[in-house]
This record gives C-alpha cells, structure tokens and sequence, in this order.
C-alpha cells in the first residue's frame, strides 16, 4: 500500500524533504513505519516523534491503511 | 464569532479582541505572545540572544486542532466568543506570534479559559518554531501532549 | 515601562500591550473592558439596552490609585511592566473602556497579576460610569472598597 | 478654615456643581462636614458617599485642616 509522508521542522531538516511517498506492505502499523524510517533517517532516533494521521494524532500502535497521509513531527512548539 | 486563522502577516491585537466581542460581554482577556529576543537554553541554561523566528505549521491540522481547543474550552468554561490567530514565517524580534482573546459575560471565566487554550495550544497545536542565533539555529521542542 | 492614562480619545489594544513588552518577556496579558450594549439592572434584574456611556474621573487621584495598584501588583506578582490606561467622556457601545497589559517572563503571574489589577480597579480608582438609555441615564455606583 | 469641595458622577448632579469653597470651624471632621453637606443637599443621604481628602482616601472620622481639597463621591464604577 502507498502512504504520503509528511515531515515539518526538525524531522523535514533530517528526512530533506517535507513530503514523500513510501510504498509498504498492507496493515503495516505506525510503529513498524518508525522502524523504516529510522533505519532510512538514523537521526530521528534521537527525537521523540509524535505521529498524525490524516490530520488527527494517533497512537504508534495504529495500523495504517492504503493511502493515509502520515505526519511525522517532534513535540510542537508553537504559541 | 470564534475564529482560528494562520497567517503570514503582522497579527493585530486590537482587531483581534474586536473580533470576538458580542454585546452582551464586558470584558476581553487576550494573551499577546511575542518573539523574545533572550531565550534560556532548557539544556545548558545558557541565555540565548535570538536574531529572529522561524514558525512552521502542519496548517490543515493545526486549525483542527485548534478548533478543537476552541470547542472544549466553550464546554468547560462560561465564554462567548474565543479567536486564535498565529503567525508563521519569519519573525522578527518583538512582532507578536500568537493572539488567544476570550470573550465572556464575567471575566473570570475569560482569564481562565484565556490560560487554559494557550496552555493547551503550547501542548497540541502542531506548530514549530525556529531560533536563529549569529552561530546557529535550532527547531525547538516542546513537551509531548501526553 | 509602566504607565497610568487616563485619556478622551480612542484606546488602541495593540499599541498599550506593546508599550509594556521588555526584551525578556514572552507573554503579555491585556484585559480589554468595552461598553457593552446590554446591562442588567441589579435592583430589578431588567436587562436595559444601553444607548452610550459616560465615564468621569478625579483624574490626579485616579492616576496615584493607577499607580499604587501597579506598585502593589509588583510586589505581589512576578510581572515585568504593567500600563493602564482608561478612557473617559462618552463612549459609544463597543468602545474600549479600559486596557491593562501585564507583561511577565511567564505567563502564569501575567493572568494572576491582571486579574487582580482589574478587581482592584473597579475598587479603588475614582472613575465613575453613566449609563444612558432611550428612556433616561444612571450613574452606576459600584462597591465600596471597604 | 476654608475647604475646596469636589463633586463627581452622582454627587455632582445633587450639588448642582463640580467644585466649591466652603467655610467652616476649625478642626471640622469629615463626619461633620458631611452632616453639613446632607443639610444643604438632602438627596446625598441615599447613597453610600466615601472622601478623599487632597488625592487620597480617607475615613470619616478625619479631621479636616484649613485649605483641604475634599472629594465627596459615590463608590466607583469605572473599568
């Protein structure tokens, strides 16, 4: 299944890009997706990551679903 | 009216208390955050002087969220009206980065709700924000909302 | 800066929440007070619809009272600068009545410290309101500050 | 000893003026001074009244000096 990646601020920085596609097996959850892009982007490591998914925040747990846009960001801090 | 908006342009804090105002309400609380020009490294305490701001946002997201702040903070506290507006982009030292004002009958739930959504917004709200020193830059973390 | 004001002319929010910003401050709290179209009688519980409002004010003791109370905030508060500045003469409903900015290093003291100088104004500070009707005006006589 | 009377709001609509000169004994208090005035403007006896003598708050059972400035209002409403 295909996921839209979606990165801001320091995960943009580290993956060099702000948006992506990544083809992955279906009923790949968040957490194996963390896993991915860890082994891609060693650097996420070193954050703690918050995951969106289609706009709403979600577990890393979650399983994910063909075509689900996935933000991958660190703890905001905006205001 | 509420209303949550991001925007790349100067913010005005007048026109946004105006904004929210019914008739029936007396009073206006509005927290006025702006880009501060020291800043404490959380790490090394060190005192920072940052040259100017950089802020990001997921921005279909952000607005959710925000609107979601919006609508619990109607549920528990007694407001009218509540407006949220943060700039992104580029800011200079001083130029405000984020306007909450609460409109309520009694004031008391304004002040309330006014420190709880930006408490809250510091917390949910998916927006970064850049320092830039003369010798760096650094995308500042928050705490995590859970 | 501080700053006490009493004024005949319209209050720009933005312009007072600035004046109170220093360099280490991230966070200004402004309570906007504004002529409201509707009051409710306190004797008879009659909701009146208010044409416009006349304030007035001993205005060298009202400026000390202004004054004390930003004293006393800051001993009390851990705030930066407070400006209060309040309007007098006839206002038209929706204009602004009084702002008090309260800019602090964290946010927490600038809610407490604002909430409690708008309390405190409406105790102490010699200004008086007029509210005038289709069918007639009232002074409104507010709570004894003992 | 004479006094500079002022009247705000309220006060100022019974006395029928906003400033006045008056005379009266040496070593008058506030208390008296205020039985004096509700002699001469019966409708202040309806309102809680509180002074100010020279710019400042003071009780009634203050005495006046000759050349005092005495504010005579109602309890504010400003804000």
């Amino acid at each position: 299944m295909s996921l839209s990646l979606l990165f801001f601020g320091v995960t943009a920085d580290i993956a060099g890009s702000r948006k992506s596609d990544v083809d992955v097996p279906d009923g790949e959850s968040v957490e194996a997706l963390l896993v991915r892009l860890i082994s891609r982007y060693p650097k996420l490591a070193s954050h703690k990551l918050l995951f969106a998914v289609n706009e709403e925040y979600v577990d890393i747990d979650t399983i994910l679903k063909d075509g689900d846009e996935v933000a991958i960001f660190t703890a905001v801090s905006g205001g | 009216m509420d209303f949550t908006e991001l925007t790349a342009e100067p913010i005005d804090i007048t026109s946004v208390a105006r904004r929210v105002v019914p008739p029936e309400c007396g009073a206006t609380v509005t927290l006025d955050g702006y880009a501060r020009k020291f800043t404490k490294d959380k790490t090394t305490g060190e005192i920072r002087d940052t040259l100017y701001l950089v802020y990001e946002a997921y921005e279909p997201m952000a607005i959710k969220e925000m609107e979601k702040l919006i609508e619990q903070a109607k549920k528990e506290f007694e407001i009218s009206n509540v407006g949220i507006v943060h700039r992104l982009g580029k800011l200079e030292i001083g130029e405000t980065s984020v306007v909450i004002s609460v409109a309520a009958p009694h004031r008391r739930a304004a002040f309330a709700a006014c420190e709880w959504l930006i408490k809250q917004l510091k917390r949910t709200v998916p927006i970064w924000k850049k320092e830039v020193y003369a010798d760096g830059e650094v995308w500042v973390e928050g705490e995590a909302p859970n």
